[in-house]
Order: structure tokens, then C-alpha cells, then sequence
């Protein structure tokens, strides 16, 4: 679950991390309050989700209370990258001398938590890995003990930061982890880091992106409906109240699969013939009728959605029980679009007799169903 | 002849007295698998399928000293206790299947699994299985056949989409062990093919990777360092998968440029390991690299 | 620093562990209050920090709020082994039908924390260890992954506990092991942990021992002020002011060393010769004269000590120092108590002569100046 | 011929630039020890009595490849800090002479570097000496001089007191070891006599102990299962010390019912362990198992 700015840096309080002055404002009047009470220049920050909002015009300095007015009444319910700006956070403007990164991830591989810091802060760590690997510096550390001072202080040092700022330094490396630690975090990040000319360092924005399987543990940072809202499309809202696992894409192929590593196959075989993937829906394992329905269902009634592709592989899964929910949809509504199945393994013969005296394409390899699926697309 | 597991493993099922555990006992013991005991703390005494039930691993040990292998089924809240008195009791593998576990507990345990020197297999995998002689895991049986090739995967059904056409192929399996789906797992594919690198009945190695992290990439690293020798064949599911999405699996995701498919397939490719474009490929390329 | 009752159960509600209701009053008053607030019978419990309080007297049933004024009243202001009583809690009294014992302590050796757990209850662990040694089970932590449930099961299973109340005693394991990580706690105890009629699980008594060179981690514990008032002698509560490591006996005779254990050693030997120490007195390794001074000014103003005895083995102290420090006292007041000095190692030459000259008793060997000392306090 | 260290020890002092580190390694420098470095973070660049300081273990170690020990002066507050940082930068021996550190943070560095594989001295010690070899550590140099007899104690200048005696009555030491006076060290009583055990320079130990914890039971019950077979003297301090009150020493207190001086004194005799009464018995009773 990621969190919004203002929420991350609230967590950065908690844990010592500087931040500038800063409020939420969900309406123009609010924003120019919290100006005032902060005082100017202030900058305006479009609280959305999506990467690349300062490029996206979703962050807009403001010298005087008539330009805070102004830029607030433009970013408020304005789209940012699709994403709609109900939330602004006003925010001290900083006179930033230099701009640093840092984040704790996980080391997948090492299992371990990951810190990578780097001198080139303000830009995509992607874009400092490509344009100068060099300069980031990375260090696992136990879980068992946690960060140490002598470790934060290393990586300060790495970075070429001058020894007088190590102190402050060390406090935010310390209140990161803390962060990544205490709320079961997948990312916490603070890019830009910045150093300020008066030789103060404050986190500019800050980024947690909290494990989804952990956020049962953290009722304090969202509400059960806030949590689902986030980041979504539409039909992936939907798809979570339906309880299904699913990822909408820009093709025209509706996919179903089950398990994630098969139906990720699906799409990158259908898309390997050539055809393009509408979205990623994995039935998972042992799927009984009902939840093969209900996941049909509801991808033939989103609109782009031409052909679906419905691809089982029945170890636990029986293929009986796929074609007993795949005739329950049918039956129960006239289905205007096409479907192509593959089904094998276990009750094969009987799914798919099933099927054919309904008169559904059925085949037995996945190139093959995925070839029909993409010519089937193409004929719409 | 395979690896870690075999005809004279012997296994605890933990949660062996709920849904999926008792369902997945009935399937393992049909299988051969030996499974001596099952824990499910507050239901000692009781049994399922014949097998006997204990409170505590502690208890289950003391009575059946043979165990060393232990498969979880239990609650991913729950989960983590059972994996720690695994490993405390002695157990030297210990076979995760449940999902969800929270990655930091996750990592946690695996940390302590290696101090302790047990092998964690999972979590949220389908476990493992040495055709013929054991199978510790929720796969089907019957798609897979005793025979050379080592199978390591990412992914639960794709893997048995690709050993059941390996099968119909005519390449039997040594062992095939599915790690798991989630971001950090116990044993992964650098430790799986060392295993495999040393096991005399596996002659080649068939990988399935998937976005996310750089498992393959750092596979394809070893073998580049000669570490491993074996003939390889790699799939890797979700070349059209869009960045910062989870993929069904915990682990599937791209994030921060790192985790794409096309890295991971060029990695491969450029340590002259030959990648299938569909799953089907995979028998083909393997008989290539084979030369059988 | 140990916590007075009231307060660990104060941690104890915090971390889950449930303890029955109660309140703290400091004059009858207020018992009254709380007893009526709480609900007859209750428990009227001195606040003192001496062991066996129950067994003198210092925990009183009461069924009516006269008895509870009249009790209060009686423990109020009383001196229960030594220590006065200001405070008592007031708690609602429990139906009891079983007593557990329940602690987390150090492990030295293992330098792990170790958890004791016993059916037999009520009493103090030495006791239970010397009378029913079986019945102790014990069980180390890893301290890097905590206590897990399946230990606490095992812990409850092993003391004989029905399958029905291990769920409950749970969370008292798992409560008291955060306690006592989270408090930097020497000691964390429940003793008893009480089974009721009704089924249910209380932490009856608790006592907990924070380590003092951790107190400065836990502000929230204790006031500077408070914290030393706890558990000392006046004598004690002087020197901590002064900064001086001391520890009151009851003998007459003073005992000044450097280092801990030359400070034991000399208690040890004055008692091996006969005589009876008054304190320990540790001035540490390389004391100069002016803590030497404040050492041996302190001692002579306590009114039990006869005789002061002053073993220095000088390594990295100097004895001309020490003679210094001793002869800044000799001349600053009029002395009418013994003092003898043994004075070893570095500058011990010097350090004897400028003794010798102010007629000072000094010898070069522990066994030889205890005897001494032990000589001198029979004959005054 | 000694244990722990020699004269080939590599010593890099922690805290070099505060007034006791500055002080003790002048000491150091002027009994022999081979010091190499100084680590103070932020004053990276300076000298303390010719010795180069740096801001970090690692560049100390990356200048000085050949250190192999640490010696940490650092305040109780940054010690634990210092210990993992000599720990991870790969050093076997960590003398730590600090006092007042908390006994959860030792109880965590200990583990830890248990799982290393590093051996840590102290805290709360007055550090170890090899006489006419090296001294790492605050002890009064001269009262050693070169032998035969091994010194493991709790204690600091009682250790000294001891020492001299040995020293007069012609008893020279192989080594000394200071093991702290706190709870929880890091080398214990156990540990030290296993290596004085298998030190074929030792041929008896003096073994001075006092009040608090069980390590002295603990070694007489190594004595008595015949995995130390040298002779041992002993002497407990703290006979007269009440219970429940810490006597200097953090460790130093009776609690629970363990602790006391009579169980510590009776465990070593019931295993053939004299006991001195007083500290200048120990030269007399050693003569005695010595016999000579």
C-alpha cells in the first residue's frame, strides 16, 4: 500500500526525520490558511500516487498569498497522470543548496534490509543507476540488530557529505529504517534529501510503500476503504471487492489464468503472437465454479475487453469444475464476445466435452489457444 | 540421484488438522511421501488420515525422532511461530506453503533458518517433489516422471505446465522445487542450482523466473562464473507485465527499474543460456541443449 | 532501579498483561474512594519495596470501607521491614483458585534472556527451587527474534496448565517478555500469577528491576529525584549525591578500596579476621586525592564506624595521591576515629612517608592492616 | 605459550582521542603492544602519540591489513556502537574496558558477535595481558612479569593485588584475563579456561571470582566432567556482601537465591578446587597444588 506524502512524513516525525513545515489542504481557502500560518513562499503539492508528479505540473511554488490562491484553485481537481488532485500538502519553501537520495528496501536475494544513499538526490534512483551507477552507495544490514550509528556514518562518508553535516546525517538514515522497520515497509524513501544554505538537511518528499500482507498490522495508517482506494483503476477497485487478483493493462485480450506465473505466461504468449493483453487475472490454485464465474463475469463486462482468454492448467484445479462455471455464465447471461479456453490436466476429457456441446473453442496447448485468441481479436 | 528430499525423508505436516493440510496429507501420503506425524497445537491426540496429531513440535519430535522435514499449512498470521519451531526442533528443511506472510517476518525467519542451518523452501510456493520418491508440496503427482532434469521455479502451476510437457517430452525429473513466489524466499536459485550443480542424477536444469527482483539475473552471474556447469534452459513469465504492479505473487513486481523481464532474459541470454519465448519452447530448447 | 508495584503494573497493563483493578492512594481518604470506586472486598497493598511484605504485614483484606479506613489508617505511615509507607494500591480482591509463578531474568552465561515458569506460585523462587526444584521449567530466548507463541505454549504445557488456559497464559509470557526487553529490565516477575474461580488470568504481584545504567533510556519511569529515593539509606542516598559507590552494611567498620572486587576482598578479610564491616566503599582505579578526601570524609561522619579501613592497591591510582587526599582530611577537621591505611604499587614509597610523618598506621599487606583495623575497633 | 594475544597482536585502539584512550595508549605503546591505529569518528586526520587516527574501523583496517584486535575506550552511550563496528570490520579479539553499557545492548553484541565468530573481552574489564609480550587493556604493567600461571578474573585490582602476589612469591603469568565485571561478558569463565586448558604454555590457573550469576558453579561443574584438568586456585570476593544490593560491579549482586559467595566457594571445593580465604593465600595454596 503506498502512502501519500503527507502521511509518510507524519511517520517521518514520529521517528526524527526533519521535515518542512508543513499542512493539508483539501480546498483553496484551507490552502491559503495554512500559507499564512507557515508563512511564505509556500509550495503546493498535488497528494496523488503516481511517479513523476513534479514534472506532471503537480508541484507549484508560491511567493504571495494571491499565487497560492491561484495555483491551488488550478492543482485542486485537476489530473495529475490520470490521477485525481483532491489533496494538496503546503509546504515551507526550502532554499536547497543540494539535493541527496536515500531509501531502505529489501534485499531479496540477502534477505536483509537494503539502504542505498547517493549524492545525486532530486531524480529517479533509476535514472542515478543508469546515468552514474557510481554514485550509489549501498549497505545491508542485520535485522537481527538493526542500523548502527557507525554504518550511517559510513554511508554519509561515502557519499562524499562533509563531516559536519554527518550528525545530522546519521538521524535520518536511523528515523528511515526505523520507519521501514516499524511499518512493515516494502520502500521508504526520502528523494529529494535536501541540504538547505543555512547547513539544516530536510526530507523534501518522502515515499513508504507498506507491505500489503503487514498492513492488518498498522490499522492506524489507513481506514479499510481509504487502503483499497489507492493507486487504483476502477475495475481494479472492483476486482478487490470481488476478491479477485487482478491487474488491468491497455490491451484488448481479457486474460484468466491460474496462478500468477501462468497467467503471466498467458498474457506474454498472447502477446508473443502478437495479440495485447487486456489484463492479468489469476484464479489461483483449486478454483472451484463459483470463483471461475465470477472471474469471467466480470471480465466480460469491461468494455475494451474483446476476446477472453481463459487458461487452466488443472493440477488441484479440476477442469470439470472450470466448465461448470464457465456454462453458469453463459446460461445466465447472452455473452456477445468471444472466448477461447485452453483447459488440461486433471477431468480434462470431461471439461472439455462439456464445453464442446456448448460450443466453446476449446484447446489443449497454450500457443495454440493463444494464436486463436489474438486472430479472434483481430476479426472484432 | 535428486536433491534434499527423497524416499527416506520424513515428514511433520504443521496444520495438518485444517482444510488444506488434511487435504494435502491425503494427496501426499497417496503419493508415497512418509509422512510420520502432524502438529496442531491444541489438537494432540486426535489423528488424520492414521497420522498422529501433537500439541507441540517439541512432542511430535520426541515421538518420532526419524522426522526431519516439516510442511506448513498453516495461517499466514500463524505461519511464522510454526516456521521458528520447525527450526527449532531440529528440522532440517522445512517446506512453506502458505501465502501472505508479511515479507518482514519472512525475513526474519529465513535470517534465523540460516543460522541455524535448515533449509527454508517457500513461503508461498508449491513445495518440492522427486518423482517416484517423495513429494513434500500441493502439486499434482502424476504430471511429473522420475528422470534427469532439475526443475527450479518461481511459480506454482507454470511449473507444472512446463514439467508435464518436460514429462510428455520424455524428460523425467531429478527433483523440481518450486521456491516460492514472494519477495524474500529461503532457498533460492543461486543455493537450489549449487544443489543441483553437485547432484549426480541431474544432468541439466530447467529455470522459471518472473519479474521481480534479480534472483535470475544473479543465477545468470554464477553461471557466468562457472559455478554452474549443467546445461540450462530459463522461462521467465511476465514480459508484458507494466511496472509497479504486483503480479498475483508477492514478488511480482517491477520496481525502481530493477525486476524487468527482458533484463532478466537478457542476462540469461548473454551467458549463452537459451530463454523460451512461450512455455512450450522449453522442451525444445532443452532437447537442443541436451542434444537429445 | 527497582519499580514499585503499582508502576510495573503500569508497564504490565500497557504490554496486555491483565492485573486486577486498583488505584493508588496516599492518604485513608483516598483509599476509601478507591475502594468504593472499585467495589468490595479489596486489597490494601503498602507500596515498599522490601521482599516478604506480605508476610509482615504489609497486604490487608478488607470487606467494608470501615475496615478499609481502618486498615488504610493502620498501614499508612507504618514502617514495614525498615521501609515507611507512604503509598498503597488499592485493588479489588481476586477469587483465587491457583497460584503460577511467572518471571523473565538475565541468563548470564548464555547471555540470553531466560524465563522461569512454575505451577507453584505465591512464594519466592528461592524457595520453590529449594523445595520443589522439578517444578521450575526454564526456557532462553533468542534475543535477536524474541519470544514466539509456540515457546510460551510449550512453557504452559511443561508447568502442568490446562489446554484451556494456555491461550490466556500466553499473552502473560509473551506480555512480560516485552516488558522486560522494552524496559531494559534485570528482573520482570510475576509472582503470583493468579488462576481465579471464574477461569480467568491476573497478574497478582509484579515486580520489576530496571537496569540502572539503562534508566537514562526511560525518563517516563522515574524523576532523577525519585529515582534515587528508592530503596536506599539515608547514608546511601548521601553518597549517591556525592557520586560515590557505597553500599551500607552493618558493622563498625569503614571500608574504602579501588576496584569492586579489592573493595569486596577487604570487607571480606576484616570479617575473616573477626571484624565486622560497616560498608562497601569503591573509589574506583585512579582516583585522585580530592575523591580520596570526599571517600574518607564521608566514611567519618557516619556514627556506627569505629575504625576507618583504606586498602589501596595503586596501579594506575597513585599512592601519594591517595596519602594527599588522606592528609587534606587529617588537617581540614579534627579526627577522633582509627584510620588505617594499607597503600601499595605505584609511588608507594612516597605515598607511606608522607603518612609515616602524620603518624598514620600504614601497612603494605591486606591481611596484616585488617587485623589492624579489627584490633582498633574492639578497643574503643 | 599464551592464549588470546602475543606480540604479534595488532591493536587498534577505539576512542584513542579521549582522555582515557589517549592515556592507555601511551601505557600500551610504552609496555610493547603493537599498536597500529586509532579510531575516533570525526577526528580522522589526527596523530595521538605517533599512532594515525580515522574516522571509521574500515579505512583503519583498509591502512592496517595486519590488525587483528580492537581496544574500545569509547563513553557507555556509543559503546555498543563501537563493538559492532570492530566486529563487522573483521577483527577477532574486541577488548572492551568501558563501563556503565546496558545489559540488553551487551546481551545483543555479545550474540552477535558470537555469530561472527569474534571473541569480545569485557565489558567493565580491565582487559588482558601476555607479560613481556603485549598488554591490551589498563592494568599496572610492571606487577606482571612472564610464567606459567593463567589469571582469569571478574575482578580489576584485586586481579592486580593477586598478580603482584604471584609475581613476588615467583609465580610468573602466561596470561591474565580481566573478563568484566559486568552480567553478561563476552568471554567467560568457560571459555577462558578452555583456552588456558589447551595452552600448552599454562600449567595451573588462578581463577578469581565473586558474587552474582553462577559462572563460578559453572566452571567447577567443567572441572568436575574432566574438561579442565590443571591445577586451579580460586578466591571468591564478597562473602560479606548482602543480599539484593550490587556491590560496585554490575554484575556483582545476590539475587534470587544465586549468586552467593559460600555456593561459588563450596562448588570449587567439592571439586578439589582450593579456595583462598584471603587474596595473599592464593601464592600459598598454589604452591600447594603446584608443589612447588
Amino acid at each position: 500500500m503506498k502512502l501519500y506524502e503527507y502521511e509518510s512524513k507524519e511517520l517521518f516525525r514520529r521517528h526524527g526525520i526533519p521535515v518542512p513545515p508543513g499542512r493539508v489542504a483539501d480546498t483553496v481557502d484551507e490552502a491559503v490558511k495554512a500559507a499564512e500560518d507557515i508563512g511564505l513562499p509556500v509550495v503546493l503539492k498535488a497528494q496523488v500516487l503516481v511517479a513523476g508528479r513534479g514534472k506532471a505540473g503537480g508541484i507549484l511554488k508560491a511567493g504571495t498569498l494571491d499565487e497560492v490562491r491561484e495555483k491551488a484553485a488550478r492543482l485542486l481537481g485537476s489530473e495529475i497522470k490520470g490521477a485525481k488532485v483532491t489533496r494538496l500538502l503546503v509546504e515551507k519553501a526550502a532554499d536547497i543548496a543540494d539535493e541527496l537520495y536515500l531509501s531502505v528496501i529489501v534485499d531479496r536475494v540477502g534477505a536483509k534490509p537494503l539502504i542505498l544513499a547517493s549524492s545525486e538526490g532530486g531524480v529517479d534512483i533509476e535514472e542515478i543507476a543508469k546515468k552514474s551507477p557510481e554514485k550509489i552507495v549501498r549497505r545491508t544490514v542485520d535485522p537481527f540488530i538493526g542500523i548502527r550509528d557507525y554504518e550511517a556514518r559510513l554511508l554519509g562518508l561515502k557519499i562524499g557529505l562533509p563531516k559536519k553535516l554527518i550528525g545530522q546525517w546519521v538521524k535520518f538514515v536511523r528515523g528511515l529504517y526505523e520507519v521501514f522497520m516499524e511499518y512493515d515497509a516494502d520502500l521508504a524513501e526520502i528523494n529529494p534529501l535536501a541540504v538547505t544554505r543555512d547547513g539544516g538537511m530536510l526530507a523534501l518528499d518522502a515515499k513508504v510503500i507498506v507491505d500489503e500482507n503487514a498492513v492488518f498490522r498498522h490499522p492506524e495508517l489507513a481506514s479499510e476503504e481509504l487502503r483499497d482506494a489507492r493507486d487504483l483503476t476502477e475495475f481494479e477497485l472492483k476486482s478487490r471487492q470481488l476478491g479477485l487478483s487482478f491487474v488491468e493493462l491497455d490491451g484488448d485480450i481479457g486474460i484468466i489464468g491460474n496462478g500468477a506465473g501462468l497467467t503471466m505466461a498467458t498474457m506474454d504468449t498472447v502477446a508473443y503472437y502478437g495479440g495485447k493483453p487486456a489484463n492479468f487475472l489469476d484464479i489461483g490454485g483449486g478454483a472451484g465454479s463459483e470463483l471461475v464465474a465470477k472471474a469471467l463475469g466480470f471480465l466480460l463486462e469491461h468494455p475494451r475487453i474483446k476476446v477472453v482468454f481463459m487458461n487452466i492448467f488443472g493440477g488441484i484445479t479440476r477442469c470439470d469444475e472450470v466448465a461448470k462455471g464457465i456454462l453458469e455464465v453463459l446460461r445466465e447471461r447472452s455473452v456477445k464476445k468471444k472466448i477461447v479456453i485452453r483447459l488440461t490436466g486433471t477431468n480434462e476429457e470431461e471439461g472439455r466435452r462439456m464445453l464442446r456441446e456448448a460450443g466453446i473453442n476449446v484447446f489443449s496447448t497454450m500457443d495454440e489457444a493463444a494464436m486463436k485468441a489474438v486472430e479472434l481479436a483481430r476479426e472484432v | 540421484m535428486v536433491v534434499l528430499v527423497d524416499e527416506n525423508t520424513r515428514v511433520i505436516v504443521q496444520g495438518i488438522t485444517g482444510r488444506e493440510g488434511s487435504f494435502h496429507t491425503k494427496l501426499m501420503l497417496d503419493y508415497g511421501t512418509k509422512i510420520v506425524a502432524g502438529v496442531t497445537p491444541g489438537k494432540g491426540g486426535q489423528e488424520v488420515h492414521g497420522i498422529p496429531v501433537y500439541d507441540t513440535m517439541e512432542e511430535a519430535v520426541a515421538e518420532h525422532p526419524d522426522a526431519n522435514t516439516s510442511i506448513i499449512f498453516v495461517p499466514a498470521r500463524f505461519a511464522p511461530d510454526a516456521v521458528y519451531e520447525a527450526i527449532d526442533s531440529g528440522m532440517k528443511i522445512v517446506v512453506v506453503i502458505t501465502e501472505h506472510i508479511p515479507v518482514h517476518d519472512t525475513m526474519m525467519f529465513v535470517n534465523y533458518a540460516k543460522s541455524k542451518g535448515t533449509i527454508i523452501i517457500g513461503p508461498n510456493c508449491p513445495g518440492i517433489i522427486s518423482p517416484g520418491k517423495t513429494k513434500i508440496g500441493i502439486m499434482p503427482g502424476h504430471i511429473f516422471k522420475p528422470g534427469r532434469i532439475g526443475i527450479v521455479s518461481r511459480s506454482g502451476t507454470l511449473t507444472y505446465e512446463i514439467a508435464y510437457a518436460l514429462t510428455l517430452a520424455g524428460y523425467g525429473q531429478s527433483t523440481a522445487i518450486g521456491v516460492g513466489g514472494d519477495p524474500i524466499v529461503g532457498l533460492n536459485f543461486l543455493e537450489a542450482a549449487k544443489l543441483f550443480e553437485e547432484d549426480e542424477g541431474t544432468e541439466g536444469l530447467v529455470v522459471i523466473g518472473e519479474i521481480g527482483g534479480d534472483m535470475e539475473e544473479r543465477l545468470a552471474a554464477m553461471i557466468k562464473r562457472g559455478e554452474f556447469t549443467k546445461p540450462v534452459v530459463a522461462y521467465i513469465a511476465g514480459r508484458t507485465a507494466p511496472p509497479g504492479k504486483r503480479m498475483g505473487h508477492a514478488g511480482a513486481i517491477i520496481s525502481m527499474g530493477t525486476g524487468r523481464a527482458e533484463d532478466k532474459v537478457r542476462a540469461f541470454r548473454e551467458v549463452g543460456v537459451p530463454v523460451a519465448d512461450t512455455p512450450v519452447d522449453v522442451a525444445k530448447l532443452l532437447k537442443k541443449v541436451l542434444g537429445r
